[in-house]
């Protein structure tokens, strides 16, 4: 069954009297992949918290397949990844996940199904301190997909990737795009993250300056959507 | 009544008094430090506009 | 139910990595020693007066060492941002504080069946005599404080002075509760069970851990989601 | 509009303290036993009561924050809770000069005396906590929750010191005790003093009011300059 529709109605977010978001309005159908791009402050992070329920908007509201975000049973569905690995150096691969799995109802065999896609299996029991930053990258991507999300909310995951991250990420996307998952990915403007991208959505200063089909110019010219919706500041 | 008594009495009104009109002092003080920023700022507004 | 499930997920894992890495428990331990040996330095109890503020004793010693380990209790989960991933799972906020506030309680009573010897030894009491009502009563009063202070932790987490800021609210919070676990402790220690009159403490003791315990659960939401 | 009624108040307040003033020190009988220095019973207790009313309006406040995420709520809580702390103050310390004369010791652990101290401890974490918070919504939040917090335990000690030591007279306001045990004039005194010192409270509250709303536009503005847009 595909991934959930994504939809947010007049989201505003105040840090104090900061409008960090404003009047951020749109609807994501089901399955579809759609890349947040936005300058550094833009409010992709913020949005993209709120779509996963840890922060609360301060106006509005964001609605996943219609239900509220903070549900159990909606979040049993959403896979995110922040920008640092979310794992706890002193257990190891194997503990963290099973760790985790458990609050998803993730069975043992799925555990060591998933080490070894991430071909980890062979340090699974040595402490995640001890991995390489790879390694490391590669049980937090395992991490986010162990418990087959139909949501995925990824903040600008392919920043600090090496290239066999990159890859592997570019696999399991890949995949759960064709599985029908719905993704949500922040990126600032790197290729690969545009080429999955069904659409496009453009945040300046938190305001949602341009949604709508990725077109080819964009992938070509990085520039492109910044020059004709983003303002000049 | 000895004569402590009554000038305790004095320290205990003195006291009562006292702390309250240091309170108001301090949000007098506040009052003051607030409306200064309030000014500086709004000249700093109209300066970039 | 699934909040339990999830709240004792959460506990294994703060128990596994507390013993993997002892960050709170050598401190506290070395810690709750050294006061009871500077009590014992600076009093020189006889028997008569350990009756009348051993308890006292106790739970100074116990308070201390319950701030140090609830310190660390969310504290925990800043390094990688693991708070960001617990809060985005489907466990509740509530089942989330329920396990740290059980990993904190297991830890804390640790200790606390450490100290107790150890009391016994120095000020050579025979604490053991009213042994059940003296467990329940520990029982009680330490998961008042692993309540009360897990839940400031989680409130405190993002705070610039957490260290200070954590006792410093939390001690005056508890001060109901730690003076019926005094008043108790104190009567038990030397063997007598509780005196008829005593047993309005033990009703408070039970009703501030009822209160405080609806209290945490029903505002953890809050606090966790930033 | 709020100035307004700031200075009416003052207006009515400020003579009605001075006039209450004279009455306490000339006017109303003595009491026979502990002399004059029971005069500062009248600001022993009616302080007494505007702190307890001020921690209450700050735990309706905290809990209509938590359910109406409303600013404004957030101002009042703290408001309230700082002039709850003032007036609280001044109980305990003229309770303490009191005590010295009727007990001969600066402090005796009566059940009052420590409960007024140990809620000012507790209320005091709060404005610290307060201050070490910079984001406005955040900061309310949290003081929403640890002021919730603060006023079940403060109750609960109510509580726990009264059984643990008293030698606080017992109640002496007929109301309490059915009457009585207290002088008539004496007791419409304590209310009169209650009432002008209620008074002082709301017009520190209204005072405290505007200058939290001077604070959030100065935030606004501070944001607004270094938002540079």
């Amino acid at each position: 069954m595909s991934g959930p529709a994504v939809a947010a109605a007049g989201v505003w977010k105040y840090f104090g009297d900061y409008p960090a978001l404003r009047d951020v309005r749109f609807e994501l159908g089901e399955g579809e992949c759609l890349a947040l791009l936005g300058r550094n402050g833009a409010g992709k992070t913020t949005l993209l918290r709120i779509l996963a329920g840890l922060s609360g908007a301060s106006k509005g509201g964001v609605a996943i397949d219609g239900g509220d975000v903070r549900a159990s049973a909606t979040r049993a569905r959403v896979g995110w990844l922040g920008h640092s690995i979310g794992l706890y150096d002193e257990l190891s691969a194997r503990e963290n996940l099973r760790t985790f799995g458990a609050l998803y109802g993730v069975k043992a065999a799925t555990i060591s199904e998933w080490l070894e896609r991430v071909n980890l299996s062979h340090v699974a029991d040595a402490p995640v301190r001890e991995y390489s930053r790879g390694m490391r990258q590669r049980l937090a991507v395992a991490r986010a997909f162990l418990h087959g999300p139909r949501l995925l909310l990824l903040d600008e995951p392919f920043t600090s990737l090496d290239d066999k991250a990159i890859a592997l990420l570019q696999g399991l996307l890949a995949a759960a795009r064709a599985d029908g998952a719905t993704i949500i990915l922040s990126t600032h403007q790197i290729r690969e993250a545009m080429e999955l991208a069904s659409l496009v959505a453009l945040l300046d200063r938190g305001k949602l300056v341009h949604y709508g089909e990725r077109t080819t110019e964009m992938l070509n010219d990085p520039g492109y959507l910044y020059r004709t919706y983003g303002s000049a500041a | 009544m000895d004569e402590r008594n009554i000038t305790f009495m004095f320290y205990g009104l003195a006291v009562a008094w006292g702390l309250l009109a240091l309170y108001a002092v301090l949000l007098g003080l506040r009052e003051r430090d607030l409306t200064k920023q309030l000014d500086t700022l709004k000249r700093m507004v109209e300066e970039k506009k | 139910m699934t909040m339990l499930r999830h709240a004792a997920v959460i506990a294994t894992k703060d128990l596994r990595s507390e013993l993997r890495t002892k960050e709170s428990i050598n401190s506290t331990l070395s810690f709750s020693v050294v006061i009871l040996l500077l009590f014992a330095f600076a009093f020189d109890p006889s028997p008569d007066m350990i009756a009348e503020f051993g308890g006292g004793l106790l739970w100074i010693v116990f308070v201390f060492a319950g701030a140090l380990i609830v310190n660390r209790s969310f504290a925990r989960e800043l390094p990688n941002d693991c708070i960001d991933v617990l809060v985005s799972s489907p466990a509740s906020g509530a089942s989330l504080f329920l396990g740290k506030a059980l990993a904190s309680f297991v830890l804390l009573a640790g200790v606390e069946c450490i100290c107790l010897p150890a009391f016994g030894i120095l000020y050579n009491v025979t604490w053991w005599r009213s042994l059940g009502g003296l467990i329940g009563v520990l029982a009680l009063g330490t998961w008042s404080m692993a309540c009360v202070g897990t839940f400031f932790s989680a409130l405190t987490v993002n705070l610039r002075l957490r260290e200070l800021m954590l006792p410093m609210l939390m001690y005056p919070i508890l001060i109901p509760s730690l003076l019926s676990a005094m008043m108790l402790t104190n009567t038990l220690l030397t063997g007598q069970p509780i005196p008829s009159d005593f047993t309005v403490w033990l009703r408070l003791l039970i009703g501030f851990n009822i209160i405080f315990t609806t209290l945490s659960v029903y505002l953890a939401e809050t606090v966790l989601v930033r | 509009m709020r100035t307004k009624i700031i200075l009416a108040l003052g207006a009515i307040t400020l003579p009605f303290l001075l006039r209450n003033l004279h009455m306490i020190i000339f006017l109303v009988p003595d009491d026979l036993e502990q002399g004059p220095v029971y005069r500062i019973f009248y600001y022993h207790l009616p302080p007494y009561f505007v702190a307890a009313m001020g921690y209450f309006t700050a735990m309706v406040a905290s809990i209509l924050y938590l359910v109406k995420k409303d600013q404004k709520y957030d101002a009042i809580a703290v408001s309230a809770t700082e002039i709850g702390l003032a007036f609280a103050a001044v109980n305990l310390i003229t309770g303490m000069i009191w005590g010295r004369i009727s007990w001969g010791i600066w402090w005796a652990w009566d059940a009052r005396l420590t409960w007024a101290l140990i809620g000012w401890l507790v209320y005091f974490g709060y404005l610290v906590l307060r201050r070490a918070i910079d984001d406005p919504t955040e900061r309310a939040k949290i003081s929403a929750v640890l002021s919730i917090f603060a006023s079940a335990s403060v109750a609960i000690t109510y509580k726990a010191i009264e059984w643990w030591r008293t030698q606080h007279p017992g109640p002496v306001l007929s109301i309490r005790t059915g009457g009585g045990t207290l002088d008539p004039a004496m007791e419409n005194m304590l209310y009169e003093n209650t009432l002008a010192l209620l008074l002082l409270g709301a017009i520190f509250l209204l005072v405290r009011l505007r200058q939290e709303e001077v604070q959030r536009e100065i935030d606004g503005l501070r944001r607004f300059v270094h938002a540079g847009n």
